[in-house]
């Protein structure tokens, strides 16, 4: 983990979502699946944001503005500066045979730079409108399914070492469907680094911390 | 000499961010409490406007597998140590103080007498810290609440009873709610309100108690600038500590130290721990700590 | 039928703004003490970056001069008028409502039992409502502070001894430096904290008290849009009263009515008065004044 | 007492002070001595100005930055809109037949359209430097002083029917040297309309509210 200050290179539309391009400085990408907190501006936290893109000597993240700190980070231009600290956490464990990354709405946002990690692997995206599919465009060899196809209804009869990332009812699905399915998972963090104990999950009737013990997580490894 | 730096309980893992903890003068532990505990169901935390809530639920491994695991673990990093413990009961804090009693890893105890976010303790807090002050010779901070009328006075008990410092000031209670829904956003809807808009509560209250008792007091409470260091200095203390800073800027404690450096040499005032200085609205008194210091 | 909107204490004077305590629904005196008070010495008022802090120290004529010179004034303006009065025992509380009872140009008491400007009384806050019940017959609301460890424990023993309401909350202590020598602003240092910064404080305490007490409440603090007004609401409010955001905006009782109708309207929530409505976190009391309105 | 969002129409420099020009809207530019309450952006309180022009359409305003709130309102740019109430409290009485404008420093704020109200009196100004100086400009038939010279070292010996604004120390000795002077003071003011009583200056040993028995007060009339 290192925290550096650092320029906003720029910032385009993806569909509903923004792109956001920022100067690496000396931070390491990391392993595909870990994040990075951003600085919100005007905000008293900082939010997560898990890696999208790692271009040589940029960052990429890409946001969808639901909330006051997701709106401050939208809105970041060209020239301006701020805090990021990581990468943090677990990221998915890239020694799989047979890849599917599996993700719905935002949480496409890991797969770009999964799947060059991978090699382009297939993909299986849902999202609610076409609006948002633009979105797969970053995931190579993608397969969307939108609205009211659910990508669980379209996942294949074997579909290998499952990566995913998505809303929780889509993660809850995939953990009773595919044992071992490598899940990323959200929380409300405040620290992103195990200093807050915000973020916990339960696992094995105890709280555990998922910026330490994730976000990546094992389906049927007990977390929920 | 500099105004030692130390990060508010529960706002720091030094496990987990050991470079974090190294960049600060002390550390001190998340509370401990004598039996493990759960915690708060999440959802934990969420951002207000001028700060944020928490509702932790003082979450730990319980005082026994803290002294055989991790103490060994945190001792290993080489910084000076402090441990908070609480409770809810005196027997409660008295079990944890024993339990630390005569351990050199550990250079002070730090009573948190003031949790939001557990049901209050039967015993008034001087009484919790009498039954502390007969459990240990160590050095005991108390950490007090600003919920109350009259903080001077809880200060003055608690230094009675035989605290020989305090640590102010915990978080206050705060309530948000979703701005969609209107339900609260806590699982267990109100929690600990901390960040900017508690520190001009956390300024009075150290300004009270530094009039009214003669120990070292830890300023704590919406820092997030050397300026704010400073003026929890002007006002009575003789050590800050960092909390909801540090989730927001992990490298908080050098860049504060070196804003607050600045900004004292900026006011003509070098030696900002020196308690002479007629820019102190208190006079300071120096961070006490046991002799058996670790670091 | 809309969340009736009234003024916090201290924080107009009808008399030099007769157009903005008409824009109200209720009017609320300033605090009224038994005997002409001067008030603190200036510098009394300092912006701090979430909230403002003020030290006026009750000043006023005095119930009698209020009653025969300042009264009339008032009620000549045709609104509907709270009387806030204070003191320091028992007594002073039990005067002030005395010279009150069966003036029917007062249509409720504000008793204030919690000005952090003003040495602590003697008494609790049960004791004081009990004298102002025994006083007289009029509806009386119990002020509370929102410094204190259990204030839904206040809010019980205060309608246990004959408050018809609460009023929630009045301000914290707060301390602020000067910039440049860390010296107080204020003559006597501290000072109430209001605004902003003490939304969240004030969201828990009104939670609390709703879930504690069967009487209306009257939710304030750090007020400055309708949506803030609406949580309170949706805490367990049933009435709003704007303090500092005043003084920013003469204009905030119309703009934040429109705000706040807007706002529940958006939520599906039409009549934002109606108790039952399931946006509500804490089913909201009626207002209660007395029979006897002037307006 | 009117408020109004208004646009700002210019921010110009006068010497180390910033002249902002608004639209007028429908406020009044009221009685030259009377003060505004105008917003400062990103603070919780608004800040007192007196007008210190009234050209048609517009009411001006000359601020001295010297903390948080002026610095946020010296920095408005033209277009935006801030919050102003007013015209507020008891301007100078115009009523003289000798009038003698005294003032220091960023006191010279009402006297331009004060001068112009009555026809170009003659004024005596002091200032720290020859940069704040420059304000003089903006007052007919100004008479300057520097420091150290005092604006009451160079004060007739019949001065006539003083008007005068400045720091308190001047106006304190005005006080002494010009039974019956006017005297605009100043006080910290949350509200600026009688309703917080932060404002208060003793008066016969009680506090009286400075924005409604002021700010301009007689010399010798008890108020300190
Ligand atoms: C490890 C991790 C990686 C993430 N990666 C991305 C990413 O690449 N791109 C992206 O756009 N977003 C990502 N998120 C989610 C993003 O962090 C949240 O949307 C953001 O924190 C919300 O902040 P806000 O202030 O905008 O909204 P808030 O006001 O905080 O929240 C708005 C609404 O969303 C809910 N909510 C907030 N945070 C979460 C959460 N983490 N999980 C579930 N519900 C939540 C709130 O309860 C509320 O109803 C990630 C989250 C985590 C934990
Ligand atoms: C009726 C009236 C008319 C005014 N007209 C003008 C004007 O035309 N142009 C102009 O530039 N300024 C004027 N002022 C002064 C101006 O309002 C203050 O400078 C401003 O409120 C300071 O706010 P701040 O946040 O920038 O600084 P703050 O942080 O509030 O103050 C900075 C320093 O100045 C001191 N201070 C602040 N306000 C006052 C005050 N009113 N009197 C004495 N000391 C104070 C503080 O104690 C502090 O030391 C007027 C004030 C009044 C009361
Ligand atoms: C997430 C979180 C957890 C906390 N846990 C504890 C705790 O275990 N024990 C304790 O005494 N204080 C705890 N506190 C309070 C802090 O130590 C500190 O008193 C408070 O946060 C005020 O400082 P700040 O405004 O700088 O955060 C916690 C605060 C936060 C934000
Ligand atoms: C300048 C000022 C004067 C006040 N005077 C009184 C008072 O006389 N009596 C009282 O009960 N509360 C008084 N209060 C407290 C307010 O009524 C209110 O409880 C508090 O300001 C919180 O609301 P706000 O954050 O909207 O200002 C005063 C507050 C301010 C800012
Ligand atoms: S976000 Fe703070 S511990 Fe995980
Ligand atoms: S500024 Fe509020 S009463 Fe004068």
């Amino acid at each position: 983990m290192q925290t550096e200050r650092v320029e906003v290179v720029a910032n385009e539309g993806v569909g509903p979502y923004r792109l956001l391009r920022l100067r690496r400085s000396r931070l390491q990408p990391g392993t595909p699946g870990q994040f990075f907190m951003l600085e919100a501006p005007g905000r008293v936290l900082p939010r997560p944001f898990s890696l999208s893109l790692a271009p040589t000597r940029e960052l990429g993240f890409l946001v969808e503005a639901i909330g006051p700190g997701t709106r401050a980070i939208a809105r970041l231009e060209a020239g301006e500066e701020i805090r990021v600290t990581g990468p943090l956490g677990n990221g998915f464990d890239l020694s799989v045979r047979r890849p599917l990354l599996v993700g719905g709405g935002i949480g496409v946002a890991p797969f770009p730079y999964l799947s060059e990690r991978l090699n382009g692997p297939p993909a299986l995206l849902g999202f609610r409108t076409a609006h948002h599919a633009e979105a797969a465009a970053l995931v190579p060899n993608a397969e969307v399914v939108l609205d009211p196809t659910l990508v669980t209804d379209a996942l294949p009869d074997d579909p290998g070492d499952v990566l995913a990332c998505g809303p929780a009812p889509m993660l809850d699905a995939l953990e009773g469907l595919v044992p071992g399915a490598q899940l990323a998972r959200e929380a409300p963090m405040a620290c992103g680094y195990g200093a807050c104990y915000g973020c916990v999950v339960e696992r094995d009737g105890w709280y555990v911390r998922l910026c330490v013990e994730g976000p990546v997580v094992r389906a049927g490894d007990g977390a929920v | 000499m500099g105004v030692p730096l130390l990060n508010a309980s529960g706002c720091l893992d030094p496990l987990t961010a050991p470079e974090v903890a190294r960049s600060l003068d002390v550390v001190v532990t998340k509370t401990i409490t004598p039996l493990p505990r759960r915690g708060n169901p999440p959802v934990r935390i969420a951002e207000v406007e001028h700060g944020m809530l928490n509702s932790i639920g003082l979450q730990g491994p319980g005082i026994d597998v803290f002294v055989d695991d991790h103490l060994p673990r945190l001792a290993a990093l080489g910084v000076d140590l402090w441990v908070s413990v609480g409770g809810f009961s005196a027997e409660d804090f008295a079990r944890c103080c024993e339990r630390l009693d005569g351990d050199e890893r550990v250079s002070a105890i730090e009573l948190n007498l003031s949790c939001p976010n557990v049901e209050e303790a039967p015993e008034t807090a001087a009484e919790l810290v009498a039954a502390a002050r007969a459990a240990t010779t160590k050095t005991l901070y108390a950490k007090l609440s600003p919920a109350q009328w009259d903080i001077a006075a809880s200060a003055t008990a608690a230094v009675a009873a035989g605290a020989d410092g305090l640590s102010l000031v915990n978080a206050l209670r705060g309530l948000a709610l979703d701005e969609r829904t209107l339900q609260p956003r806590l699982a267990l809807a109100v929690g600990g309100y901390t960040g900017p808009g508690l520190r001009p509560v956390a300024l009075a209250c150290v300004y009270a108690c530094a009039a009214a008792v003669d120990v070292p007091i830890v300023g704590m409470g919406g820092v997030v600038s050397g300026r704010d260091a400073l003026e929890l200095v002007a006002a009575g203390a003789s050590a800050v500590a960092l909390g909801t800073v540090l989730f927001a800027d992990p490298l908080a404690p050098g860049r504060i130290r070196a804003e607050l450096g600045a900004e004292a040499a900026a006011r003509g005032f070098a030696d900002i721990a020196n308690p002479s200085s007629p820019l102190v609205v208190r006079t300071g008194k120096n961070l006490q700590t046991d002799e058996n210091d670790t670091a």
